[in-house]
């Protein structure tokens, strides 16, 4: 039997964690938010340990329908809410008024490749766009070699990579690819990866990586926690290259505009992949966490706000950053956030 | 002895007369749930997909209407299918035939009992194997068939060096479907009546020709049923495809390449369903639908093959 | 008390086939009636007509009338569990249950109906059934093997004491001895001397000496040709049947050849 | 032997018993020549080990029948290449199989521990959880889906055989099985989640739910099955049973069943086997969570296969611990599936037709 | 050109059961041989050790010699294949394969060998081995009704047409007349009376008269207890053997009762 079923983890440290708060949470949505969860759940748990947080990583589509329907007091999106299909307005509806929605969970998406006998891979934008688009097939290619002009590149064939499944990573990327060189990236922003772009498929983040990893001479784009030992391109911003870091891609929030959509209660942002701002390093995943103003049942109501606080929280983004690789909210960022979900009601 | 004479009728104890219109009703009730569970799935299907009828643009996935949606899939599903049939069948129906025919007994016995682990496996671990062994083995022998055969549209290419292909995703099916036909094959070969083989034996037939004799027409409806089960979990697969396959909404038969390669319909259901939202739900819930309706139709067609041959 | 059966007018199909035409007789009660002919002429298809045992062929169907005792067996109000209780059946092949041992073969008449059983009746029941059938000798030493461990004689005894362990008012045998050695035979033949005080017993037989020793009445089925329905030719007491048949025919076959 | 020829007898010569035969070792000569020709080949460097193995398998298929051809005549030649053939199905068949059990199995049996198999991964990130839980989650859910399908699939086949046999109804049941073979595993999990959704409200997240989903997927093997199974029960039998008074159903229960158990129950560990490695369908209506939840009828219930997609595809900071817990999760849930598959067999081979000739 | 068969000191296994002990003959060329003996005293074990078909039992096994003309059955040398088209068999239970016509039963042995059979040849075949199992008249009319829709006497026949149409040396029969009537018996008896003079014939039979009329040497068969193995008691000439048996056993069982 499971004789040491509580409190056998290695997570969080502070073992005296002793709440009033007790219940299940469960939520869902966002895949890429899967590891961060696990983690904040550890670290909410130990605080709580009478709480179980339970979070179904179905995807963010999924995550925003349950929600929307009720079924899901929070959720994780990659996306943040809009009219373009009356979620927003039936996500108010659900919570009778307040929509609550968060940056919650910052990575950069590295541009992962196996190419051997290079170790340090500079990309301009256009360049990318056009390795992306099937344009640039050759490692060879002189606009490769134009931002490598040391690098010893093999006359070979680029194996394009991507992801096939329908992702708020490739959202990401391609909102970047579109932004910065939409006249090589025709396609414009897209969850799923258009098919005649060719490239080879690959399902989920460790796919991605997996099929890097297992055939020499290929590129691609992935979460930047996940590439493991596989060589992360640096991207040219202004006049220099950046490598991806969680710093460098927390940067980016600071810089860039608060989307249309947002309100008091809707800290969202429409990433600015132009900005030339130093350090910065512009293709960056940002996931919301998304609750409601005010629940029916007081009892959830209290769960989701403690949860969402901890999320928020400097301990919570630590944990993050610590056990998932996520980059932590900048503090003015993060303020502004706890103030939000401060605002949460039973 | 004296009998006492119950006529024949009113017998002093039951006939069971009530027994078995219970058990004939369960039994027939048991049909009907199952008619009923499928209505249940079809009317979901129904409901849910019909709307998507009129999708097109972003809901369709960048297509014109649905139809150009689904129509890859669906080349892509038979097509993946097909390759798993054709290497399946006669693979298992090959293993069935060792483990009642031609092992000795104790070994066919650990033979079947080996081939039914491979039903044990997941299949979340058959697409992993699929990518980390099966796909980077197969690549030599794309790259020669690319190289010799390249001619042929099957054999295009260009190679990937994952060697994650449509071909591959045929032979992960295979592997899948494999258990299931040699399992029920076997258990078909193996009660085929003994007198009817020692008949054949007794004509001085071979081994083989014992077998065609007394054994596959004995075993010819159930060796259907079994390719036919393999079938539907071939084409209804979708963790392992989706994880070996790298699939684009094309129609393809490059059959050893990545990027050109079709997709099947339950494993871009599996893709896409987690992310998607509104009419895009609705689009691939159509896709399932029609996977669906083919299913209704292989069937139908394999039935109705299997009668034909069996009258002529 | 054993049952008479009268039989008018009966024709029995296979689909549209028709197997067996216009059959009228009368079976007495606790006699032994044997039915003789040659092969394909329907005899065993009559046979099963007599304990509805027919319609479990689909398509099967007869027309015209079986009485026992003066119930119609064919009515829709009979059950035909209750008349195939009433009258057993060993057949031609034997076919002993594969999932049993031999004392539960024995015993699955009862056991099959849920007869709850001391083990001490059931153990005398057993021993008498296969004595009666001329097999205990052979068997007692092993009654849990399978009783398809036995060779196909000692399969068909088997099959005739599970018969006779249901203690039917009728019994129906098809040919029960064409797979038996002659001392079986023997031994079922007396069986069927003894069980006669108390049972209505028919057999069909390939041997007319069989059919001559244990039968008081006997019929004579035959073929107008081939592919034309089986008839009854003939059906009067053994002793005229054999000595002074009233149809040429029957005497052609009784004296062509004996089996 | 007289030597007398009896006129108008049928022509024929002493038949020879022996006639022209191969060497009893020619087979495992035939292997030796074509393997070695293959190696040198290989070794010389003119083909690849791959090519080499599929040269040397060409060679032994057309040699060996072409040499019993010569020797032996057409016939005993066909022979020779069927069983060549058939055996060679079989080695390949084994490759996979061999494959992917030792990459199971290699890969799994590092982590197995007392610790891995008491503990769930509540309040684990990385290393030191276990899989209790999850385990736990397929017994219960695999076992949900056992009771609810076999009685409904051996029920529907022995309508199908035995009391629908050749009716409008039965044809058409068969058929429908048939088409729900073919139902996606992922549109199972979608309709339980939409049927449960109707009476628990959306979001529904039950174990039960995804014993109906894997029913969806069961029953149709189950009843295919049983089906055949129950066909290949002689007629003979019944008639038997039938002759003793017996009503139908009891010969159904007490007769024809048996006989067919032992095939009913491979029928049965096959459908077992299929449905226990099962993601999709779980993955919505299951859902997944860290800590044991012993009970079907409400929350979420981790199950094995749901644990090894998300560790696998999910696996955050700690690849390399989660792809540890997933080979050994595929382990076990290996493990156990041939554990139920021995104890069927036993239990099927108990009441098995005890023919012993 | 038929053959003699020497047996020396076989024993015959199920497994480990010892179904048959310590058996010595001579089975002469052009003749016919039969068997008699108690059910489940290995007739049928021992006959099909004569073609080898005894080994298609899993387990099944024979110490001893078995020699055709000088050649010894069980050398590894030998083809049983060869070896059981020589010596055909027809068993105690017909089996026409189930999926074939009549016409195709009958020609399923010649086919093996003879692929390409002109049609009128084949024709020919069917008709000579139909007759000489008196069938033909029978089924002349439906050939290609499957060979399952005949009664159990016809499918028997069938199976003999079916062994003999491969015109084997030796042909073993199992009880061949236990389902025949007498009509059917007598034409098979004919046909064996014709067929001994190029055949080389051994047939097992309950039916002690057909043992006496068809048979130039006998062989009784007798189990010393229930559950020992069977062994050969006597073997000499059908006339000595029914007239003036050397064993007391011979003599009670023979003159016991008749079949
Ligand atoms: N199940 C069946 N379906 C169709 N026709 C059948 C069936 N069983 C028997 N027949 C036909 O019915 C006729 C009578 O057969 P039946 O078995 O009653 O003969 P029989 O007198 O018992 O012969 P035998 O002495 O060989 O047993 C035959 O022509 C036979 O071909
Ligand atoms: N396949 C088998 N496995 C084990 N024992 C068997 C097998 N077949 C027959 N036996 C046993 O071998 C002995 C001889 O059987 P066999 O069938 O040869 O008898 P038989 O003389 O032909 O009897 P019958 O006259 O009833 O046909 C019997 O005790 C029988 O139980
Ligand atoms: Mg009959
Ligand atoms: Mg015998």
């Amino acid at each position: 039997g499971a004789d040491n079923e509580t409190d056998n983890g290695s997570g969080g440290g502070s073992g005296s964690g002793d709440s009033s708060l007790s219940g299940e949470l469960s939520g869902g949505g966002s895949s890429a938010q899967q590891a961060a969860m696990g983690a904040w759940a550890v670290g909410f748990q130990d605080a709580n340990s009478g709480v179980t947080v339970n979070y179904d990583p179905i995807g963010s589509g999924g995550g925003r329908e349950n929600f929307i329907s009720g079924a899901f007091p929070f959720a994780g999106s990659d996306a943040y809410l809009t009219d373009d299909e009356g979620e927003l307005s039936k996500a108010e509806k659900q919570c009778g008024g307040t929509v609550i929605e968060v940056p919650s969970y910052v990575s950069p998406i590295a541009i992962a490749y196996n190419l051997p006998g290079v170790d340090d891979l500079n990309l301009s934008p256009a360049t990318l766009a056009g390795i992306m688009a099937g344009q640039i097939t050759e490692w060879d290619d002189p606009a490769i070699a134009e931002d490598n002009p040391d690098a010893d590149l093999p006359s070979e064939r680029i194996n394009a990579v991507h992801r096939s499944d329908e992702s708020g990573t490739t959202e990401n990327f391609t909102d970047y690819l579109d932004a910065v060189a939409g006249d090589v990236w025709t396609a414009g922003v897209v969850e799923t990866w258009p098919s005649d772009f060719g490239g080879e498929g690959a399902k989920g983040t460790s796919g991605v990586v997996q099929t890097i990893g297992n055939s020499e001479y290929s590129i691609g784009y992935a979460d930047a926690s996940q590439t493991g030992d596989l060589g992360q391109a640096n991207i040219k911003v202004g006049e220099e290259y950046v490598a991806p870091s969680p710093e460098a891609a927390a940067k980016i929030l600071e810089v860039s505009p608060e989307a249309d959509v947002a309100t008091d209660t809707q800290l969202v942002f429409d990433l600015d992949h132009t900005t030339e701002e130093a350090g910065t390093y512009p293709i960056v995943m940002t996931s919301y966490l998304l609750a409601c103003g005010s629940y029916d049942d007081a009892k959830t109501g209290e769960l989701v706000k403690a949860f969402a606080e901890y999320v928020v929280s400097d301990e919570g983004q630590k944990q993050a950053a610590a056990e998932a690789g996520s980059a932590p909210l900048s503090a003015d960022l993060a303020k502004k956030a706890q103030d939000i979900v401060a605002t949460i009601g039973g | 002895m004296t009998v006492t004479a119950p006529p024949v009728v009113d017998a002093e104890e039951s006939t069971g007369r009530v027994g078995d219109a219970v058990f004939a009703g369960i039994s027939r009730g048991s049909a009907i749930l199952i008619m009923l569970a499928l209505a249940g799935v079809a009317v979901f299907l129904l409901q849910q997909g019909l709307p998507a009828l009129g999708n097109h643009g972003e809901a369709a996935y960048g297509k014109d209407n649905i139809w150009a949606f689904v129509w890859p899939l669906l080349f892509g599903t038979l097509l993946a299918s097909l390759i798993a049939m054709i290497v399946a069948a006669p693979l298992a129906i090959g293993v069935a035939l060792i483990i009642s025919h031609y092992a000795p007994r104790p070994v066919a016995k650990v033979l079947g009992w080996l081939i039914d682990l491979l039903a044990a496996i997941p299949s979340v671990v058959y697409g992993l194997w699929g990518i980390q062994f099966l796909a980077l083995n197969m690549v030599p022998v794309y790259k020669w068939l690319e190289d010799h055969a390249g001619w042929i549209p099957f054999f295009e290419g260009p190679v990937p060096n994952s060697g994650r292909t449509m071909f591959t995703a045929g032979l992960v099916l295979a592997v899948m479907a494999l258990p299931i036909i040699t399992a029920i094959c076997r258990e078909v070969f193996a009660q085929t009546p003994k007198m009817h083989q020692e008949a054949a034996l007794a004509l001085g037939a071979t081994r083989w020709e014992m077998i065609r004799l007394a054994v596959f027409p004995y075993a010819r409806s159930g060796m259907v049923s079994a390719v036919l089960l393999g079938l539907g979990r071939a084409l209804g697969e979708t963790m392992a495809v989706a994880l070996v396959l790298a699939p684009t909404l094309i129609v393809s038969f490059n059959l050893i390449t990545a990027e050109q390669s079709s997709s099947t319909i339950a494993a871009n259901i599996a893709l896409n369903f987690g992310n998607a939202s509104g009419s895009k739900i609705d689009t691939l819930i159509f896709s399932g639908l029609v996977l669906f309706v083919i299913t209704f139709a292989v069937n139908f067609l394999g039935r109705s093959i299997a009668a034909r041959g069996r009258k002529g | 008390m054993a049952k008479s059966i009268d039989v008018s007018d009966l024709n029995i199909y296979y689909g549209d086939f028709l197997a067996v035409e216009g059959v009228t007789m009368t079976i007495k009660a606790r006699s032994v009636t044997a039915f003789i002919g040659p092969s394909g002429c329907g005899k065993s298809t009559f046979l099963r007509s007599l304990n509805r045992m027919h319609e479990a062929i689909p398509g099967a169907r007869v027309e015209g009338k079986v009485m026992v005792d003066g119930q119609s067996l064919y009515e829709p109000s009979i059950d035909p569990v209750a008349v195939r209780r009433q009258i057993g059946m060993v057949f031609q092949r034997p076919n002993p249950f594969p999932t049993m041992s031999i004392y539960e073969n024995v015993l699955a008449g009862k056991r099959l109906n849920n007869k709850r059983m001391s083990k001490s009746d059931a153990d005398a029941l057993v021993e008498k059934s296969l004595r009666g059938a001329n097999l205990w000798n052979e068997v007692k030493d092993r009654l849990s093997k399978p009783g398809m461990s036995l060779s196909g004689g000692q399969q068909q005894r088997l099959c005739i004491a599970r018969a006779i362990a249901v203690e039917p008012q009728v019994l129906l045998m098809d040919e029960p001895c064409s797979a038996l050695d002659p001392i079986s035979t023997a031994a079922i033949e007396d069986l069927i001397h003894e069980l006669k005080t108390d049972y209505t017993i028919v057999i069909v037989t390939h041997n007319m000496q069989q059919a001559a020793r244990v039968s008081d009445d006997t019929g004579f089925f035959n073929l107008k040709a081939a592919g034309e329905p089986g008839h009854l030719v003939e059906f009067n007491p053994t002793n005229k049947m054999f000595t002074n048949p009233d149809e040429e025919s029957t005497e052609a076959y009784i004296s062509g050849r004996f089996g | 032997m007289a030597d007398l020829q009896t006129a108008g007898a049928p022509e024929r010569q002493a038949m020879p018993l022996t006639g022209a035969s191969l060497p009893r070792q020619a087979p495992l000569l035939a292997v030796l020549i074509a393997g070695g020709l293959a190696a040198l080949l290989a070794l010389l460097g003119v083909i690849g080990w791959v090519a080499a193995i599929f040269v040397g398998w060409l060679l032994l298929m057309v040699g060996l029948p072409l040499w019993s051809r010569a020797v032996e005549g057409g016939r005993r030649s066909v022979d020779r290449g069927v069983t060549l053939l058939v055996w060679s199905a079989f080695a390949l068949a084994m490759v996979p199989l061999v494959s992917l059990v030792w990459t199971v199995v290699s890969k799994g049996f590092g982590i197995l521990s007392s610790q891995f198999f008491n503990n769930s991964m509540r309040g684990v990130l990385g290393e030191g959880g276990g899989i209790y839980h999850a385990i736990m989650g397929t017994l219960i859910i695999t076992a949900l889906a056992t009771v609810i399908s076999v009685p409904i699939g051996v029920l529907t086949a022995v309508y199908l055989v035995e009391y629908g046999k050749g009716s409008t109804l039965a044809r058409v049941i068969t058929f429908l099985v048939d088409v729900m073979t073919g139902i996606p595993s992922i549109v199972a999990g979608l309709f339980a989640y939409a049927l449960f959704a109707l009476f628990f409200g959306p979001g529904v997240r039950m174990g039960v739910g995804g014993a109906v989903a894997l029913s969806v997927l069961m029953v149709p093997i189950v009843v295919r099955a049983a089906e055949e199974m129950l066909k290949l029960v002689p007629d003979e039998l019944r008639e038997a049973s039938y002759a003793l008074g017996v009503p139908k159903w009891r010969t159904i229960t007490k007769v024809v069943l048996p006989t067919a158990v032992a095939g009913i129950v491979t029928g049965v560990t096959l459908a077992v086997a299929r449905v226990a490695g099962e993601t999709a369908p779980l993955l919505i209506i299951a859902g997944l969570t860290t800590g044991t939840n012993f009970n079907p009828f409400s929350d979420r219930m981790a199950t094995l296969p749901v644990f090894i997609f998300y560790s696998i595809t999910e696996p955050g900071l700690h690849a390399d611990a989660m792809a540890d817990y997933a080979w050994g999760a595929a382990l076990v849930l290996v493990a156990i599936v041939m554990l139920l598959n021995i104890v069927a067999r036993v239990v099927g081979g108990f009441f098995a037709p005890k023919t012993g000739r």
